[in-house]
C-alpha cells in the first residue's frame, strides 16, 4: 500500500518521461482553460466584490452566439465582431437591471442575483440556440488545427497546435489585463470600487461606467474562452459546469488577483492531471479530478486564508 | 481674496426635503438650507438629528442605503440634482467626505488620495502637484504614503479621507464630521485647512459637526438640526451668542464653562420643538 | 390599524419572551396551523401531495438548516445537498442493516451522521472566511458526492448505484416505499418539520442564537467580547447539518423514493440557497415563504399554460421557466435583499402604523 | 377519446442535444399516425410532451401530473426510471424504456410492469463484444471501458465482467465524471497508458463528442472504438467528422431512408409544417430511433386493442399488449419500418424482447451497417438477471411476482 | 508607590493595588513599530486615561490588553500574575469588557439581543435546554434578561430596545456599546474614544455614565479619548504616547504642564 502511494507513482513518472511530458501537457493546457474562466471572475470580483456566476455561462452565451450568428452565413471575422457587441449589450444591460438597484448591498445578494442572471441566461439562450451539439467554427476563424508529434526519448508527445493556439492568446491577453489595471488611471478605480462602493461613489468613480467595462471584459474573456474550448468538446450548454472549476483556481490564486488566476490555474491543471493519473486511477477508482482540485484549495487556504495572491485579510477593531 | 469671495449668491439650495429610509423611516421631516457660495456652512445637531442624512441626500449617497427623498427638492447653482448619480455630481464640483472615514482599506494612503483625482482631466502635473499640497497639509500622511490605509490608524484615515476630497479639486465640499476621532492639535489644524483651502481657492463648505464650539468659530453661516428639522439658523457669530446653543452645544453656562465632572444629575434636553 | 399593537402591554420578561408576543401573530399562526394539519390534508389530491405539499416542507426544513448556518452564523455554503446525501444514505444504511428499527427514529437519527461530517468540514470555518469558505464547502460537495458513487457499500452493492427506499411500517401502516399513501407521508414530514423548526425558534432567540448572529455579524469584537468563535462556528454546523441532513433522509425517504448519488449535487445545494435567501436569511419563516415560492412556483408556471389553453410545447415552457425563476430571483433581490420575511416584517411594520402613512 | 401516452421528454438540460432528434422522431411518427391512420384502432393518439430536462426531479413530477391518464410512461432516464420503477406496481402504469433503463427489468415476472424491449444494456455488451471476437480472438487481449460515472454507465459491467473472465480479456473501467464529460484527457491519458487493443464507451450528452475529440486528438485508432447505442449521435460525430472515421456503434435500429414510414412521415407531417425536425436530423440515428420507440409502443396499443377488442384500452391492458408484441420481419415491413428494426417478440416472462442488433460504423458523414444482425446470447446472463430481480424484489418487499408467468420460463 | 497600596485622589476616592500592569510593551507589525518599550498599570477603581496623536499607538494598547494582539516582546500583568498567551475570548471572560474606536456592533441585532452579548459569559445552558426553551436556559434568559435591563435603563435606551443597531444614529451606538460592556459586569472596562462625535451635551451624559460606573460598581476604567476637557476632568491618572513611545505619567496637573506633552499633543496648555 505504502509503496503503492509514495514510491510506485514515481517510478512510473521516471521509466516513461515522454507520457510524464504529456500529462505536464494537458495538465498545463486545462490549466490556461480553467485560468481563462477564472480570469472574468477575477476582474469582476475585483471591481465589485461580486462573485460572478454567471461566468460560465457567458462562456456558453458568447460562443453559441458565434456560432449562431455564423450560421446565419456571416462571416466568421464580422461574427466575431457581432458577439462583442452583444457581449457589451449584455454588459450594459446587466449592470442595468440587476447591479444598479442592488450597489451596496451585501455581497451573497449579489452572488444570488448573479445565479438569477445564469438561470436567466440558460432559459433564454436555450429558446434562442436551441439544446444541440454545436461545431465551433475553428477553421472559418484561421485556428490551426493539426498537430506536431515529437518523440522525446523515442516516446511520443503529441502536441495539438489548437492547445499551443490556446497558450499563445491566453498570455497575451493576461498580460494585457495586468497592464490595464496596474498602469491606468481605471486600475486603480477598479481596485478602489472592490473596497468601498459608497466611498469610491463619493469621490466620483463612476459605477455605471466601471462595471459596464468590467463586465464587457469579461465577456471579451468569456469569448476568448467559449472559442477555446468549443474548438475542443463543441458547443452546448453541457460546457456550463466547466465554470466550476474556475472555483478552486480563485479560491488557490486569491480572488482579486490575476497572477493568482493564472498560477491557480496552472498549478490546479497540473496537479490534479497527475494526480489522477498517478494517484487516482491507479488507487481510487478515478474521477478525482472533480474534487481534488477543491481539495487542494482548501489545504493551501488553511494556511493562507486569503489564497497564494489574494488580498491580505485586514482584520482590525 | 478673503471674504470677497463669500457673496450672497446661493450655490446650494435645499428646499424642505423630506427623506425616508426603506420606505418606513421618516428621517428628515422638512429640512430647508442654504449654503453661500465661497461660505462655510455648518450643520449642528445631535446624534441621529440627520445631519448625514442631509449630506448624503445632496450628494445623491441615499439610494445605496435605501434611502430616498421624497418631498422637496434640491438645487445646485440653481439646477436640480436630485436625479444626478454622485458621479456627475462631482464632475461638478461636489464632493462629500463620508462620516466615518470609509478610506479603501487595500490601496495604499497615496493610491487613495489619487482616486480622489479620479475625475480631473488636467493632467498628471497638476495632480502631483496637488498632492503634495496634501502632504504638506498632512506630513503624518506623507510617512505613511506606502502603507495600506486599512492598517493606519483611525486619525490617519481622517486625514487620508479630507486629502482625498481635496484632490478632486472641489467647489464645493460636504464634510462629514472632519473632527470625529482627531487629536487636538489635528482638530484646529483641519479647520485651518478648511479655513485656508475657503479662503484661497473659494471653496464653499457644508460641515456637519458634533464639535459646535470650533465649528461655530470656523463657519460664517450655521444650522441646527433635531430630530429631522431645522431649529435654528444664523450667522456664526449670532449661533454662538445664543444662550440655548450654549448651554447645549457648547456647554457653558452662566458662570463659563463647566467640569464634566461636575455635571451631577443629567440634563434634560430641552427640545425647541419636538 | 388592523395590526395594532398599542394596548398590548408586557408586564413581565417572560411574558415578553414568549414566542409570540403580539396577539395577531399568534392567531396568523393559529390559522396556518389549522391550514398544515387539518385542511390541507382533507383536500389536497395525490399530486398536490406529490410536487406541492411534501417537497415545500422538505425544503424548508433544509434551507431552514442552511438558514442556522448562512443566515444566522454567517458561513456561507454551497454543499447542502451533499449533507443531505449524508442523511439519506445514513438513514439507508440503518435501515438495512437494522430492519426493525422505527423510521421516524431512523430518520432523526440520520441527522447525527450529517452533523459528525458537517463539523469535519466545518473546521476550517475557523479560519478560512466570507467566499473563500463558501468555496471550501464545495470541496465537501463534491467529494461526498463522488465517495456516494465510489464506495458501494453505501448503496449495498446495487448494481444501480442508486439507494431505493423500501417499505417501511410503522403501526402496521407504511409510512415509506412505493406502498405508502401519500397522505400519511406528508403527516410524518409535517411532524418532524413543526418539531425541528420549534426546537430552531428557541435554539436562534436564545443565548446560541446570540452568539451565532455576533459571529455572523463582526466575528472579531464577537471574540473580544468573550465568544469562542471556534465553539460557535462549530455548534452552528453542527446543528446546521444536523437539520439538513434530517431534511436528506426525509428528502428520500418520504418523498422521492430512491436516490442516485448525483441527486445530491451542486443544483440542489443552490436551490436550497435560493430558498434561504429569497426567503430571507436570518430568519426562520421565510424558508418556508422562500420554498413555496421556489417550488412551488414552477409547477403553477407549468400548470399554466395548459390551464389558460396556450398551445406551447413543454420545452418551451421549460425553458421559460427557468428564464421567470432566474428573473424573479433577481427580482426579489432588488425589491428587498432581506427577503420576503423582510418584506413580511415591513407590511406588518405599516400595517401597525396603517392608515397613517408614516 | 384519446390514447393518453405522455413523453417524459428532454429537450432542455445537458443532455438535450441527444434528446431533441429522440423526441422529434417519437412525436413525429404518433403524429404521422393520427393524422394517416387517425390514430390507432381509429381513436387519435394523445403524446403530450412533459419536459424534465432529464433531472429526475422534475420527471417524478410529470409522472405524478400524468399518471391520472396516462397508459403508458415512457421516462427517458435511468434515474426517473428506477424512481417510478416501484410506484408501478400501484399505480399499475407499464414503463416503457426502449434501450435503457435497469437491465434486470428483462425478467418480466418480477418486473410485471416494465419494458425495455427490443434489447438490454447487458444485450449491447455481449454483442459488442461478439463483433469484437469476430475481428480476432479476446483472449489476452485489453479493453477500455470508457463511462460515465452514473447508473446508467455502469450498468453493463457485471456482464462484461462476466465475459472477460469466460473470453480470456482484461477489462479496465475508466469512469467519467458527469463535470469531466467535455474535458477527458485525463481520461484519454490513462488509455493511453493502458495500451488497450479497443474502447468501450457507453456515453451520453455531451460526454460523446468530448470523448471522440479526445481519440481523434490521442490518435487512438477509430476502428478499435466501439459505443452503446446512446454513443451513436450522428451530430456528435459530425464535430470529428472524417476524423471519426471508423469509429462504431452498436444499435438495434437504423435510419433507412429508403422505408415507406420515412415517405409517410414526410408527406403527413413534415410537408405539413407539423415536424419540429429539419431534413438533416431527419437522416440521423437518433431520429431513427425515436421513429422505432414510438412504433414499439403503437404495436403494443395495437396488439392490446385487438386482444381485448376495444381501441380505448387502459393501462393495465396495454402491458397485456406490450408483453405480447411479436414483431415479425412481415410484422416490420408492414408497418414501413423495413430495415430500421430487427425483429423480436416480447412475452410475459421476457419484457427485453433481445432483438439483436447492427453494428453501425462512421464514415466520416454518416453511419453504415458493417455487420449482419448480431444477436445476443442472452442465456449467458438469465441468471445473473434472475438474481438481481429477486434482490430488488426482496429490498422492496412487498413487492408482487407475476405467478402465472414463471413457469413458461 | 508600591503595587499594593492604593491613593487617594483629588476627589476623595479611595485608589486600590495594581489590577493591570504593562511592562516593557514593544509591537510591531512587519516595518511598523507601533509600540516601543511601554510600560505603565492601573489600580483599581482608577479611571485611568491614554491620550497622544493619532497613530501613537493607543488603540493598539487596548488591543493588546484585551489579546487582539499579542506584543511582540513584553509582558501582561493582571491581578498579580502574568498572563499567558490567551485567546481574546479568554481575556474577556476573565473580566476585561471594551468598546471599539469604529463601532463594532452587531448590526443585524435589536439592541436588546447586542447587550445581551455582553451577558454570554455568565450564561451556561447547554444546547438541548434551550433548543427545548426549559429548565436552565429559561431561567438563565429571565435572569439575564433583568440585569441588562438594569443596565439599559441606567444607559437611558429603553425606547430603542427592540430596535435593530444598523439604524441607530451614531452617538445612540456608541452608548449601546458601552451598555453591551457594562452588561458583562467587567473588572477593567477599556473604551477606545467613547465620545468621538458626540456633541457636548452628550459628552456630558456620556461622562456621567462613565463615573457613575465607576463610582457604584468600581469598575476599574481605561480610556482613550482626544477631548482634552474630558479626560482632564475625568481622568485620575493619565498616559501619554507618542509615536509609539511614552513621554509622559501622571495626573492630569503634570501631564497637562509636561512640555513634551504639550509639544506633541495639546499644541497649547490647556
Ligand atoms: N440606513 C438607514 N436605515 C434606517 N434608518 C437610518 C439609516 N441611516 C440613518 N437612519 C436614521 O436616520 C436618523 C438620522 O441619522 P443621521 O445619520 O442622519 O444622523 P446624524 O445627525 O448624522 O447623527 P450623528 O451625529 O450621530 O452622525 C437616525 O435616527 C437613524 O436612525
Ligand atoms: N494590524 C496592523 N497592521 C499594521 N499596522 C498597524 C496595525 N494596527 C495598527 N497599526 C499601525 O500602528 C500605529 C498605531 O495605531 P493605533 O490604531 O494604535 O493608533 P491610535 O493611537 O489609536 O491612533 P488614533 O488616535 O488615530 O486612533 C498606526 O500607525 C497604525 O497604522
Ligand atoms: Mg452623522
Ligand atoms: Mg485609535
Amino acid at each position: 500500500m505504502l509503496n503503492d502511494i509514495f514510491i510506485k507513482p514515481f517510478v512510473d513518472m521516471v521509466s516513461a518521461p515522454d507520457f510524464l511530458l504529456q500529462v505536464l501537457w494537458e495538465g498545463l493546457v486545462s490549466g490556461i482553460l480553467y485560468a481563462l474562466i477564472a480570469l472574468g471572475f477575477v476582474l469582476i470580483f475585483r471591481s465589485s466584490r461580486i462573485f460572478n456566476f454567471a461566468q460560465g455561462i457567458m462562456v456558453v452565451f458568447a460562443a453559441l452566439t458565434l456560432v449562431g450568428l455564423h450560421a446565419y452565413g456571416i462571416p466568421a471575422w464580422i461574427a466575431v465582431a457581432m458577439t462583442l457587441g452583444v457581449m457589451f449589450v449584455l454588459a450594459v444591460s446587466i449592470e442595468r437591471i440587476v447591479l444598479r438597484p442592488l450597489v451596496g448591498q451585501p455581497d451573497i445578494i449579489l452572488f444570488m442575483a448573479t445565479i438569477g442572471i445564469t438561470l436567466f441566461l440558460i432559459g433564454g439562450g436555450e429558446i434562442i440556440f436551441g439544446g444541440e451539439n454545436k461545431q465551433m467554427i475553428t477553421a472559418e476563424l484561421g485556428i490551426p488545427t493539426g498537430d506536431t508529434v515529437l518523440e522525446p526519448w523515442g516516446g511520443l508527445l503529441i502536441l495539438q497546435h489548437l492547445d499551443i493556439t490556446v497558450v499563445v492568446v491566453a498570455t497575451l491577453l493576461v498580460a494585457a489585463l495586468l497592464a490595464f489595471l496596474n498602469y491606468t488611471r481605471m486600475g486603480r478605480a477598479i481596485r478602489a470600487l472592490g473596497d468601498d462602493h459608497q466611498a469610491a461613489l463619493s469621490v466620483g468613480i463612476s459605477l455605471q461606467t466601471i462595471w459596464v467595462l468590467v463586465w464587457f471584459i469579461a465577456g471579451i474573456i468569456a469569448l476568448v474562452t467559449g472559442i477555446a474550448w468549443g474548438a475542443r468538446a463543441g458547443v452546448s450548454f453541457a460546457l456550463e459546469v466547466i465554470a466550476y472549476k474556475a472555483l478552486p483556481v480563485l479560491m488557490l490564486g486569491g480572488l482579486e488577483s490575476i497572477t493568482g488566476a493564472i498560477i491557480g490555474g496552472l498549478m490546479i491543471g497540473i496537479l490534479e492531471k497527475l494526480f489522477e493519473i498517478y494517484w487516482g486511477q491507479p488507487l481510487m477508482g478515478g474521477n478525482t479530478e472533480t474534487w481534488f482540485a477543491f481539495v487542494l484549495a482548501l489545504v493551501v487556504l488553511l494556511f493562507r486564508p486569503q489564497g497564494l495572491f489574494g488580498e491580505r485579510i485586514i482584520e482590525r477593531v | 481674496m478673503l471674504d470677497a469671495a463669500r457673496t450672497d449668491e446661493a450655490l446650494l439650495e435645499v428646499n424642505n426635503i423630506e427623506v425616508i429610509y426603506n420606505h418606513v423611516i421618516l428621517v428628515l421631516k422638512g429640512v430647508s438650507l442654504g449654503v453661500r457660495k465661497g461660505g462655510i456652512t455648518a450643520l449642528l445637531g445631535g446624534n441621529g438629528a440627520g445631519k448625514t442624512t442631509t449630506l448624503k441626500a445632496i450628494s445623491n449617497l441615499l439610494h445605496s442605503e435605501r434611502g430616498e427623498v421624497t418631498k422637496g427638492s434640491i438645487l445646485y447653482k440653481g439646477e436640480r440634482v436630485q436625479d444626478l448619480d454622485p458621479a456627475a455630481l462631482v464632475k461638478r464640483g461636489v464632493i462629500q467626505v463620508m462620516e466615518g472615514r470609509h478610506c479603501f482599506s487595500h490601496l495604499t494612503v497615496e493610491e487613495n488620495l489619487l482616486t480622489g483625482a479620479y475625475t480631473r482631466r488636467d493632467g498628471k502635473g497638476a495632480v502631483e502637484a496637488d498632492l503634495e499640497m496634501v502632504y504638506t497639509y498632512f506630513p503624518r500622511l506623507k510617512e505613511r504614503r506606502k502603507s495600506q490605509s486599512g492598517y493606519t490608524s483611525g486619525g490617519e484615515q481622517q486625514m487620508t479621507a479630507i486629502g482625498r476630497a481635496l484632490m478632486s479639486r472641489p467647489e464645493t465640499v460636504l464634510l462629514d464630521e472632519p473632527s470625529m476621532g482627531l487629536a487636538p492639535q489635528l482638530v484646529e489644524q483641519i479647520f485651518e485647512i478648511v479655513k485656508s483651502v475657503n479662503e484661497n481657492e473659494g471653496v464653499s463648505f457644508l460641515l456637519a459637526e458634533q464639535n459646535t464650539n470650533v465649528a461655530l468659530r470656523y463657519a460664517h453661516q450655521g444650522y441646527i438640526l433635531e430630530n429631522g428639522r431645522v431649529v435654528m439658523e444664523g450667522s456664526a457669530a449670532d449661533l454662538r451668542e445664543n444662550p440655548d446653543v450654549k448651554e447645549f452645544y457648547l456647554g457653558m453656562s452662566d458662570e463659563g464653562r463647566k467640569s464634566f465632572r461636575d455635571v451631577r444629575s443629567y440634563r434634560r434636553r430641552k427640545r425647541w420643538l419636538a | 390599524m388592523l395590526y395594532r399593537t398599542a394596548g398590548q402591554f408586557k408586564t413581565s420578561y417572560q411574558a415578553d419572551q414568549a414566542l409570540f408576543p403580539i396577539r395577531q401573530d399568534a392567531f396568523l399562526l393559529g390559522i396556518i396551523l389549522i391550514l398544515a394539519w387539518v385542511v390541507f390534508p382533507m383536500t389536497a389530491s395525490e399530486f398536490t401531495f406529490q410536487t406541492l405539499l411534501i417537497p415545500i416542507l422538505i425544503y424548508s426544513l433544509a434551507a431552514l438548516g442552511l438558514n442556522i448556518l448562512t443566515g444566522y452564523a454567517g458561513q456561507l455554503s454551497l454543499g447542502t445537498a451533499a449533507f443531505m446525501g449524508v442523511g439519506a444514505y445514513a438513514c439507508y444504511k440503518m435501515i438495512t442493516i437494522m430492519p426493525w428499527m422505527n423510521p421516524i427514529v431512523a430518520i432523526l437519527l440520520s441527522g447525527v451522521f450529517s452533523a459528525g461530517i458537517g463539523v469535519a468540514f466545518g473546521i476550517p470555518s475557523l479560519r478560512i472566511k466570507g467566499f473563500y469558505l463558501a468555496i471550501a464547502t464545495l470541496a465537501a460537495q463534491f467529494f461526498l458526492v463522488w465517495l456516494f458513487e465510489k464506495w458501494a457499500w453505501l448503496y449495498n452493492y446495487n448494481a444501480s448505484g442508486a439507494i431505493q427506499v423500501p417499505n417501511l411500517e410503522m403501526f402496521g401502516t407504511y409510512v415509506a416505499g412505493p406502498q405508502a399513501s401519500s397522505i400519511v407521508q406528508y403527516y410524518v414530514v409535517l411532524f418532524i418539520v413543526s418539531l425541528l423548526t420549534m426546537l430552531c425558534i428557541n435554539l436562534t432567540r436564545g443565548n446560541l442564537g446570540r452568539t451565532w448572529k455576533a459571529t455572523r455579524d463582526m466575528d472579531i469584537a464577537a471574540e473580544l467580547i468573550g465568544i469562542n468563535l471556534m465553539k460557535s462556528k462549530l455548534t452552528a454546523f453542527a446543528v446546521s447539518s444536523y437539520i439538513v441532513g434530517v431534511a436528506g433522509a426525509l428528502f428520500v425517504f418520504m418523498w422521492r423514493g430512491a436516490a442516485e448519488p448525483n441527486l445530491f449535487d451542486i443544483p440542489l445545494s443552490f436551490r436550497i440557497l435560493f430558498i434561504a435567501i429569497i426567503g430571507g436569511l436570518g430568519s426562520i419563516m421565510g424558508n418556508y415563504l422562500g420554498a413555496i415560492l421556489i417550488v412551488g412556483l414552477p409547477v403553477v408556471l407549468n400548470l399554466l399554460p395548459a390551464a389558460l389553453g396556450i398551445p406551447i410545447d413543454s420545452a418551451t415552457v421549460e425553458h421559460l421557466n427557468i428564464m421567470i425563476v432566474g428573473s424573479l430571483i433577481v427580482f426579489f433581490l432588488i425589491v428587498e435583499p432581506h427577503g420576503l420575511a423582510q418584506l413580511w416584517r415591513l407590511i406588518r411594520e405599516k400595517l401597525i402604523i396603517w392608515p397613517f402613512p408614516h | 377519446q384519446e390514447l393518453y401516452t405522455p413523453n417524459l421528454a428532454y429537450r432542455t438540460g445537458p443532455f438535450a442535444a441527444t434528446g431533441i432528434p429522440l423526441m422529434n422522431g417519437q412525436a413525429d411518427y404518433l403524429a404521422m399516425l393520427n393524422a394517416r391512420d387517425g390514430g390507432i384502432g381509429g381513436i387519435p393518439v394523445n403524446a403530450e410532451e412533459c419536459e424534465t430536462g432529464y433531472s429526475t426531479e422534475k420527471g417524478v413530477e410529470c409522472y405524478e401530473k400524468t399518471k391520472g391518464k396516462a397508459i403508458v410512461t415512457q421516462p427517458w432516464s435511468t434515474g426517473i426510471t428506477l424512481q417510478v420503477l416501484p410506484k408501478t406496481n400501484i399505480d399499475m402504469i407499464p414503463i416503457l424504456a426502449p434501450g435503457y433503463g435497469f437491465s434486470p427489468m428483462m425478467d418480466g415476472a418480477t418486473f410485471q410492469w416494465a419494458f425495455n424491449m427490443p434489447a438490454g444494456y447487458w444485450d449491447a455488451a455481449d454483442m459488442i463484444v461478439q463483433y469484437l471476437e469476430s475481428q480476432g480472438s479476446l483472449d489476452g487481449k485489453k479493453i477500455a471501458f470508457l463511462h460515465l460515472d452514473h447508473p446508467f454507465g455502469k450498468e453493463p459491467i457485471p456482464v462484461l465482467e462476466q465475459l472477460a473472465a469466460a473470453k480470456g480479456f482484461s477489462m479496465v473501467p475508466i469512469p467519467v465524471g458527469l463535470k469531466e464529460m467535455q474535458n477527458q484527457s485525463a481520461q484519454w491519458l490513462q488509455i493511453r497508458r493502458e495500451r488497450p487493443d479497443y474502447v468501450v464507451m457507453w456515453g451520453w450528452g455531451a460526454m460523446n463528442a468530448g470523448a471522440i475529440t479526445e481519440a481523434v486528438k490521442t490518435k487512438f485508432p477509430m476502428e478499435n472504438f466501439v459505443g452503446v447505442w446512446w454513443s451513436g449521435h450522428d451530430a456528435d460525430l459530425r464535430i470529428a467528422g472524417a476524423d471519426a472515421k471508423g469509429y462504431k456503434s452498436i444499435s438495434w435500429s437504423f435510419p433507412n431512408q429508403d422505408a415507406p414510414v420515412m415517405a409517410a412521415i414526410k408527406e403527413h407531417v413534415v410537408d405539413k409544417g407539423l415536424s419540429k425536425s429539419d431534413a438533416e436530423e431527419m437522416s440521423g440515428v437518433f431520429y431513427g430511433r425515436g421513429i422505432v420507440i414510438s412504433a414499439i409502443l403503437a404495436e403494443g396499443i395495437a396488439t392490446a386493442q385487438a386482444h381485448f377488442g376495444t381501441a380505448e384500452i387502459n393501462a393495465e391492458q396495454l402491458r397485456w399488449g406490450l408483453e405480447n408484441i411479436n414483431m415479425t420481419a412481415e410484422r416490420i415491413s408492414e408497418l414501413g419500418l423495413d430495415g430500421m428494426v430487427p425483429p423480436f417478440s416480447t412475452s410475459c416472462a421476457d419484457h427485453t424482447g433481445h432483438s439483436g442488433g447492427w453494428m453501425l460504423e462512421w464514415d466520416g458523414e454518416k453511419f453504415v451497417k458493417v455487420s449482419d444482425l448480431l444477436t445476443a446470447n442472452v442465456d449467458g446472463y438469465k441468471a445473473l438477471a434472475q438474481t438481481n430481480a429477486a434482490e430488488y424484489a426482496s429490498a422492496n418487499a412487498p413487492w408482487p411476482v407475476n405467478e402465472n408467468c414463471s413457469a413458461t420460463n | 508607590m508600591k503595587d499594593t497600596e492604593g491613593y487617594v485622589t483629588a476627589d476623595g476616592r479611595q485608589i486600590g493595588g495594581v489590577l493591570m500592569e504593562m511592562r516593557n510593551i514593544t509591537l510591531k507589525f512587519g516595518g511598523v513599530t507601533a509600540i516601543s518599550d511601554i510600560s505603565f498599570d492601573i489600580r483599581e477603581g482608577e479611571i485611568r486615561a491614554i491620550i497622544g496623536p493619532n497613530g501613537a499607538g493607543k488603540s493598539s494598547m487596548l488591543n493588546i490588553i484585551s489579546g487582539f494582539y499579542t506584543p511582540t516582546i513584553g509582558e501582561v500583568w493582571y491581578k498579580g500574575a502574568k498572563r499567558p498567551p490567551m485567546k481574546p475570548y479568554e481575556v474577556a471572560r476573565m473580566g476585561v469588557a471594551r468598546t471599539f474606536q469604529n463601532i463594532a456592533l452587531f448590526e443585524g441585532m435589536t439592541v436588546l439581543d447586542n447587550v445581551m452579548t455582553g451577558r454570554l459569559t455568565h450564561m451556561h445552558a447547554g444546547i438541548l435546554s434551550q433548543a427545548i426553551w426549559w429548565g436552565k436556559a429559561r431561567d438563565e434568559e429571565i435572569a439575564n434578561r433583568e440585569k441588562v435591563e438594569r443596565v439599559i435603563d441606567f444607559l437611558e435606551i429603553q425606547n430603542i430596545r427592540k430596535t435593530p443597531v444598523g439604524r441607530l444614529p451614531y452617538g445612540l451606538k456608541k452608548r449601546v456599546e458601552l451598555a453591551r460592556a457594562l452588561a458583562a459586569e467587567p473588572s477593567i472596562l477599556l473604551l477606545d474614544e467613547p465620545m468621538a462625535g458626540m456633541n457636548v451635551e452628550e459628552k456630558e451624559d456620556m461622562s456621567r455614565f462613565i463615573l457613575d460606573v465607576n463610582d457604584e460598581f468600581g469598575t476599574t476604567i481605561a480610556l482613550i479619548e482626544h477631548d482634552m476637557g474630558v479626560v482632564m476632568d475625568l481622568s485620575d491618572r493619565v498616559v501619554v504616547m507618542d509615536y509609539g513611545k511614552k513621554i509622559g505619567d501622571g495626573t492630569p496637573e503634570e501631564v497637562r504642564n509636561n512640555q513634551d506633552v504639550i509639544d506633541a499633543y495639546l499644541g497649547v496648555p490647556h
